[in-house]
């Protein structure tokens, strides 16, 4: 029996263990703070929620700097886990305004709503944040769990019940082939540290050891799953169109970084870059997950339908990435993912704010003539709309412009070629939102905005970030290398 | 400073989508005329400091700033000046500021004035990026806006719906160019390391075999961008359902500016072409044929700004056959002299259209020339211009394009050429003769509101006719060492102009008898066209009924009533509208609408495996873990 | 010593099994089950790793999938109880009003 | 010797009770069978020499979890699944041949050598319930901190999502019947 330290911290360990923690408390303060009547209509809940996401945020800010392994590499911080906790923590904030009057005209205002997201959010850093893949599937759950309660938070509502439904018992299955396959890498290697993975791999490659293969592709599937990559993405269209509307935002940029956050700290830490084996079939399922995402999205009139798919298809180019490998590879995915959550959250932002009260509007054609009346939800669903297609000069294309670049770096003239062409494939179902918005007039009665201050605020981040990116991408790029880079 | 051209009209865009609320009808118009206006002086002042410039050095380049860098690939926000874009830049800025003004009137009574001038102001500026960019990725940024800006103003009365429809059309057929483009520039990129200009085009010839695959694939791919954006065959359906958008938005995008965007792309990579004769040859005989093709359907259209539409992708036509055949520098000249003359039959088309009330139909128009004398003096300076008159500006340049072409040995080519002259000749003058001679076939609500043009509107006429005047003379032919605006532009495309040393090769006596050949050939159109639209268009057939009977002599005489029955009205008209009628509505937007169904049927069957049933979902996964393991056993 | 083959067959059929309940059934409580019966098929080939290898990581790793087990199920009950109580039914082929 | 005469008897047991988990009708005999399963795989951990999980196999799976679930389905009232009709019938065609392919691919694949992790040092076999305790508070202190939220999240959840029908407060929901008609959907 070898004996094992007692984890010891130093003072920066707890800066930057500052997001879990200030999440975990933010969290339960809300809950015990249940026990303090507020008043009907409080926005006490979305505001603490607020503040504990700023915290954590700024605790993993102050120690950006820092690389420190804690509890054995349970949890690293590093610039990967930097990056992503802060894209997390403004992921949260942007679908906390989101949902601060969504919950409340849709009757979900409750502040375990808001205990969820916070939850959910941690499971995400936790995931990102942690070189032991026992750790990464704990965080898995967590988030998952969260996410499927958030999914079903309307539980007298048919389709809200329904999606959460589908999205939990294939959610589970999903867990099971990743825990299997996480099973057989652990009998491969002996362990389930990354590092010690990839310094056993360095002593004996395993290379055609059926075992070692089998679990890294459980392993893929697993997160190919949660980033909803064909053709394990089946759950995505119905999941999101059932959720509530803030959730679906929340769940379609956290959820999909999360996964690709996770496999790309397996892939670049365990692995040592991707595995040649898995080059095909990344390659394999990035084809089919662009194609299949944006066809499938042409015929869509409901527009959370539509984004599902165009967030299926976002996942590919991504993959695409990760099939041009190592840190260029990996900066790009990073890049690109950053981009795409917050075009996403904009776009699924201004689906919460139609219609008023109870009532939510929620087809293409609801926005029709909604250009002109509302030219500030037309204006930014139009930049939106063009930066997911990928044209400049907004973000999505310098995204698509970098991924492609590095495609091409890493000699996969083909699959960019596809990439090229699902791109233009698309702008088409983006175009008709835009057409709609512009170009027609709405039949019967035209859909009201709700508009709200936090919501606003969120459109109005959101905009400006996907506008800025697009013109000066150059400080994102590096930051995403930089954090490549200092992968612990 | 350069940057402060595209930026001009950008801030314009910016202050009228802040304050234009509160500037009112005069100052929205005020604002985009001044910033567009400010941005002409602007670049005319750098064009005059590169002009003082030694002609070794004469590219200015300006980076704003850097948008990405990844180790050795660099995308910066940077703009280039040299003799090339110079041109360019006048000609939209100038053209486009005299645009802004006629607008000004124009649309005057226009519910959504402010809308207009936004989406003009956006045009400039993507159009100023396109041509002022120095690498492709920038290039690419205002090409997508252009085409994003054209495409809202086709669709500008979207209440129409031919307008909404026409805006779709431009927008897909643009794509499909757009992919080409895209593709291009990839493949550019993977091999030759580079977007940027300047070191592409450094690198090229040692990394590009003359003909190689590589070369003339990336070559053709971008021409297919060119065809898309400049309207040429396949790709031009577009352009005269684009027709839909108001009328000063036709002379801008669709005439003077955008649509030459795929010529000054080919101009600009010329370099590239010039190693892939087999891209050049394609480009030679796609402007040859479209050139003649659509001059052939504007023979018989009816709507006034139609007929246009298809003379301006004929000319289009032009300009890439000039390219295709390696004279550059014509194919310049002639997009600079037809941005002048196609502009101002576009605003002279306007102003008929507004003088009558918005009719746009030939056939009820005419004799308009004492009615509105400013509009009338103005279109006939342009018709001539275009019909390849000398002295004015368009003889100049459809000259130079004909004998560089005989010169380069495309006898074929030539002849095409000439053949589009006639047709030129024919169409412009029916236009002419149709609206603005013989007896008025008026509405009589048309008659009554019918008016000379505000001032606004008249005075871009006076200045645009007296450049389709001038502007030929900066090239007359024949001048020892290229003329004045082959010098300009020589640093450019020095060494690749083989073009411009054939075009010497070609004897004195034969150069006069090409120029006098096409003048000729012109003058046999317009003359048929005054015969045919202006002396009773019935004389043909009572003719042939008295003659049946008479004279062998008088026979060969019948013989070319006949002819002239039987080609140049029947067969002609016959064919046009045929083709028109087939070609275009049937086998092109057949293609287009049918790439659509097809990617909706697949839709439509992916759709199918989304059951909503959790069974069939965690089937699909099993089967694509099996699927994955099934692979892994291969290996 | 038992051959860690012996107890990795095991646990892959037990998996298929799963899988299979997982394809077949239509009661969305039967599918839950076929599911914990993959996990446990996980949670066997750890212990058996485990016990091969001597190191105790792979019986913590079940210790903590049992965990998260109990709250899964926990979670995915009360969907199927709300789920009950909306449409009575726990059929997952009568459920698609979400499709296409 | 004993030890794989016991292992195989469970294995024996493990197996069939998990295909009958799948085979059988009735979900209350499903779930029955399951504790069985369970138990028997309680008694491999055994037999591997891993008491602790055994132990807690027992009483978090079979004890706990599976209490649950008879739980619910005493609740819901469950009877018989109705199983029969082509497509039904269909999809278990798939769903066995899906099976069974896995298998065949997993056992394809294993026939290739292979090794199990590193070589196991010499020693006693582990697997006391000490040595487990002192790694969870030590090496894997944090997971199990994050187990904590994890199961926080899970209560929370389950109250959010199964508490009484009755609504809260003014905030309520929608009925089940009004909610399907106030929604317009597209894709009908």
């Amino acid at each position: 029996m070898t004996p094992v330290p007692a984890p010891q911290l130093i003072a920066l360990d707890w800066w930057a263990l500052g997001a879990v923690i200030a999440l975990s408390a933010g969290a339960m303060l809300l809950l015990l703070l249940e026990f303090v009547p507020a008043k009907p209509g409080s926005s006490r809940a979305a505001v603490l929620s607020l503040l504990t996401l700023a915290i954590s945020a700024a605790a993993v800010f102050v120690a950006r700097d820092a690389r420190r392994s804690i509890f054995d590499g349970m949890f690293v911080h590093d610039g990967f886990t930097v990056f992503f906790t802060l894209l997390f923590c403004a992921i949260g904030a942007v679908s906390v305004l989101l949902s601060w009057d969504y919950v409340r005209r849709t009757g979900i205002h409750h502040a375990e709503y808001y205990v969820l997201l916070l939850c959910a959010t941690l499971g995400m850093i936790v995931m990102a944040a942690s070189n032991d893949l026992i750790t990464i599937f704990v965080g898995l759950e967590l988030m998952s769990l969260g996410l499927y309660v958030l999914v079903g938070f309307r539980r007298a509502h048919l389709e809200s019940n329904e999606a959460a439904l589908k999205y939990f018992l294939l959610g589970a299955f999903a867990s099971g082939f990743l825990l299997y396959g996480i099973a057989l890498l652990y009998g491969a290697t002996g362990t389930t540290s990354l590092t010690r993975m990839a310094a056993f791999l360095s002593e004996s490659p395993l290379r055609g050891n059926p075992m070692f293969v089998a679990g890294g592709l459980l392993l893929l599937t697993g997160f190919a799953f949660k980033v909803a990559a064909v053709p394990f993405h089946m759950w995505t269209p119905d999941a999101y169109d059932g959720a509530p509307t803030s959730v679906t935002a929340f769940m379609s940029a956290g959820a999909k970084a999360a996964g690709f956050a996770a496999l790309l700290r397996v892939g670049l830490t365990a692995l040592g870059g991707m595995p040649a084996e898995w080059g095909p079939i990344l390659s394999a399922i990035a084809i089919l997950t662009m194609t299949v995402g944006n066809v499938t999205a042409l015929l869509q009139t409901n527009l959370k339908r539509m984004l599902a798919y165009s967030s299926i298809a976002h996942a590919g180019y991504i993959l695409v990435a990760l099939v041009a490998g190592g840190r260029d590879g990996a900066s790009a995915a990073l890049f690109y993912l950053a981009v795409y959550s917050f075009m996403n959250l904009g776009a699924f932002g201004i689906v919460t704010m139609l219609g008023r009260g109870r009532e939510e509007r929620v087809l293409v054609s609801d926005l029709a003539g909604l250009g002109f009346r509302q030219p500030l939800v037309g204006l930014a669903m139009t930049v939106f709309m063009i930066s997911l297609g990928g044209i400049p000069p907004t973000a999505g294309f310098m995204g698509k412009v970098y991924v492609f670049k590095v495609a091409l770096g890493a000699g996969l003239v083909p699959l960019v070629i596809i990439g090229v062409l699902n791109s233009v494939v698309s702008v088409f179902y983006y175009l008709r939102v835009t057409v709609a918005l512009y170009m027609q007039e709405p039949q019967g009665e035209p859909t009201e905005v709700s508009w709200a201050a936090p919501a606003v605020v969120a459109l109005l981040v959101t905009l400006a970030l996907t506008l800025w990116w697009g013109i000066q991408a150059h400080d994102l790029l590096l930051e995403a290398q930089r954090s490549v880079m200092g992968l612990l | 400073m350069l940057w402060l051209i595209p930026a001009l009209p950008l801030a314009a865009v910016l202050l009228n989508l802040l304050v234009g609320g509160r500037l009112g009808r005069k100052g929205v118009g005020w604002l985009a005329c001044g910033a567009v206006g400010l941005a002409f002086l602007v670049a005319l002042r750098a064009v005059l400091r590169l002009a003082a410039l030694p002609e070794a050095q004469r590219t200015v380049t300006d980076t704003v700033y850097t948008w990405m860098r990844v180790g050795d690939f660099s995308a910066d926000v940077s703009f280039l000046l040299d003799p090339l874009s110079a041109v360019m830049a006048l000609v939209v800025t100038g053209v486009g500021f005299l645009i802004h003004v006629y607008s000004t009137g124009y649309m005057a009574h226009d519910a959504s004035y402010r809308r207009f001038f936004l989406y003009l102001n956006l045009f400039m500026f993507a159009m100023l990026t396109l041509v002022m960019a120095d690498n492709f990725l920038l290039m690419f940024v205002g090409w997508e806006g252009v085409g994003l800006c054209s495409y809202l103003l086709i669709g500008f009365w979207y209440t129409r719906p031919s307008a909404a429809e026409a805006g779709k059309k431009a927008f897909i057929v643009n794509r499909i160019g757009d992919v080409g483009f895209i593709l291009g520039m990839l493949i550019l990129f993977a091999w030759g390391g580079s977007l940027n200009y300047a070191r592409l085009f450094a690198v090229a010839p040692h990394v590009f075999a003359v003909g190689s695959t590589v070369i003339t694939t990336a070559t053709l791919l971008l021409f297919l961008g060119a065809t898309g954006k400049s309207a040429q065959l396949p790709l031009y359906t577009w352009l005269p359902d684009a027709m839909e958008g108001p009328t000063p938005v036709s002379a801008l995008i669709h005439a003077a500016t955008m649509v030459t965007a795929g010529v000054y792309m080919v101009a600009r990579t010329h370099v590239l072409f010039q190693l892939a004769p087999v891209s050049l040859q394609t480009v030679a005989w796609i402007g040859a044929a479209t050139a003649v093709f659509a001059a052939s359907i504007g023979l018989a259209q009816n709507d006034i700004k139609r007929v246009l539409a298809y003379s301006t992708v004929s000319q289009l036509g032009y300009m890439f056959m000039a390219c295709g055949v390696g004279a550059f520098t014509a194919g310049i000249f002639h997009l600079m002299t037809h941005a002048f003359f196609k502009a101002l039959l576009f605003l002279g088309a306007g102003s008929v259209i507004h003088a009558l009330s918005d009719e746009q139909d030939l056939r009820r128009m005419g004799g308009l020339a004492p009615r509105l004398p400013w509009t009338h003096a103005t279109m006939l300076v342009a018709t001539l211009a275009i019909a390849g008159i000398p002295p004015f500006a368009g003889f100049f340049s459809k000259d130079e394009i004909l004998s560089s072409a005989f010169a380069s040995g495309n006898t074929a080519v030539w002849i095409l050429g000439l053949a589009g002259v006639v047709m030129t000749a024919f169409y412009m003058f029916r236009l002419y003769i149709l609206a603005f001679r013989g007896q008025p076939r008026l509405s009589h609500e048309a008659e009554h509101h019918l008016h000379e043009s505000p001032p606004s509107m008249i005075v871009p006429l006076a200045v645009l006719a007296a450049l389709s005047v001038l502007g030929g003379l900066v090239g007359p032919p024949m001048q020892e060492g290229g003329h004045a605006f082959a010098r300009w532009l020589a640093p450019v495309f020095a060494g690749g102009e083989h073009a411009a040393a054939a075009h010497h090769a070609v004897p004195m006596a034969v150069e006069w008898g090409l120029i006098a050949l096409s003048v000729v050939v012109a003058l046999a159109g317009i003359g048929l066209a005054f015969r045919v639209y202006l002396q009773d268009p019935g004389a043909a057939t009572r003719l042939r009924e008295r003659l049946s009977g008479l004279h062998r002599t008088l026979l060969h005489k019948y013989w070319v009533d006949e002819l002239y029955d039987a080609t140049a009205v029947r067969f002609v008209h016959g064919t046009a509208r045929s083709f028109w009628r087939f070609w275009d509505t049937k086998v092109v937007d057949g293609a287009v609408n049918g790439v659509g169904y097809v990617f909706e049927g697949f839709s439509a069957v992916l759709r199918l495996f989304q059951t909503g049933f959790v069974g069939t979902y965690a089937l699909f996964f099993t089967l694509g873990v099996a699927a994955l393991f099934l692979h892994l056993l291969r290996h | 010593m038992i051959p860690i083959s012996w107890s990795l067959a095991l646990s892959a059929v037990l998996f298929v099994i799963g899988v299979i309940g997982v394809l077949v059934r239509r009661n969305a409580l039967v599918i839950f089950m076929s599911i914990e019966l993959m996990l446990n098929a996980a949670n066997l080939a750890f212990v058996a790793f485990s016990r091969d290898m001597q190191s105790l990581d792979g019986q913590v790793f079940v210790f903590f999938v049992m965990t998260v087990a109990a709250a899964e199920v926990a979670v995915g009950l009360a969907i199927i109880v709300n789920m009950f109580r909306l449409r009575e039914t726990v059929f997952v082929d009568e459920i698609n009003l979400l499709k296409g | 010797m004993i030890a794989p005469a016991l292992f195989a008897v469970f294995a024996a047991i493990a197996v069939v009770s998990a295909l009958s988990v799948i085979l059988q009708r009735n979900p209350v005999t499903s779930a029955l069978f399951l504790v069985v399963t369970f138990c028997s795989l309680a008694g491999i951990y055994l037999v591997l020499h891993a008491e602790f999980i055994g132990m807690v196999q027992v009483i978090v799976y079979a004890g706990a979890i599976m209490v649950l679930f008879l739980f619910v389905i005493m609740y819901l009232n469950l009877g018989r699944d109705i199983e029969t009709g082509l497509q039904i019938a269909l999809r278990r065609g798939v769903g066995w041949l899906m099976g069974f392919a896995l298998l065949a691919a997993g056992v394809a694949l294993f026939r290739h050598p292979w090794a199990a992790g590193p070589p196991a040092p010499p020693g006693p076999p582990v697997g006391n319930t000490q040595a487990i305790g002192l790694l969870l508070y030590s090496r894997y202190l944090f997971p199990f901190e994050v187990t904590s939220m994890l199961l926080l999240v899970a209560m929370v959840g389950v109250v959010v999502i199964a508490r009484g029908r009755r609504a809260p407060g003014p905030a309520a929901d929608l009925p089940p019947g009004a909610a399907t008609g106030a929604e317009p959907r597209g894709d009908a």
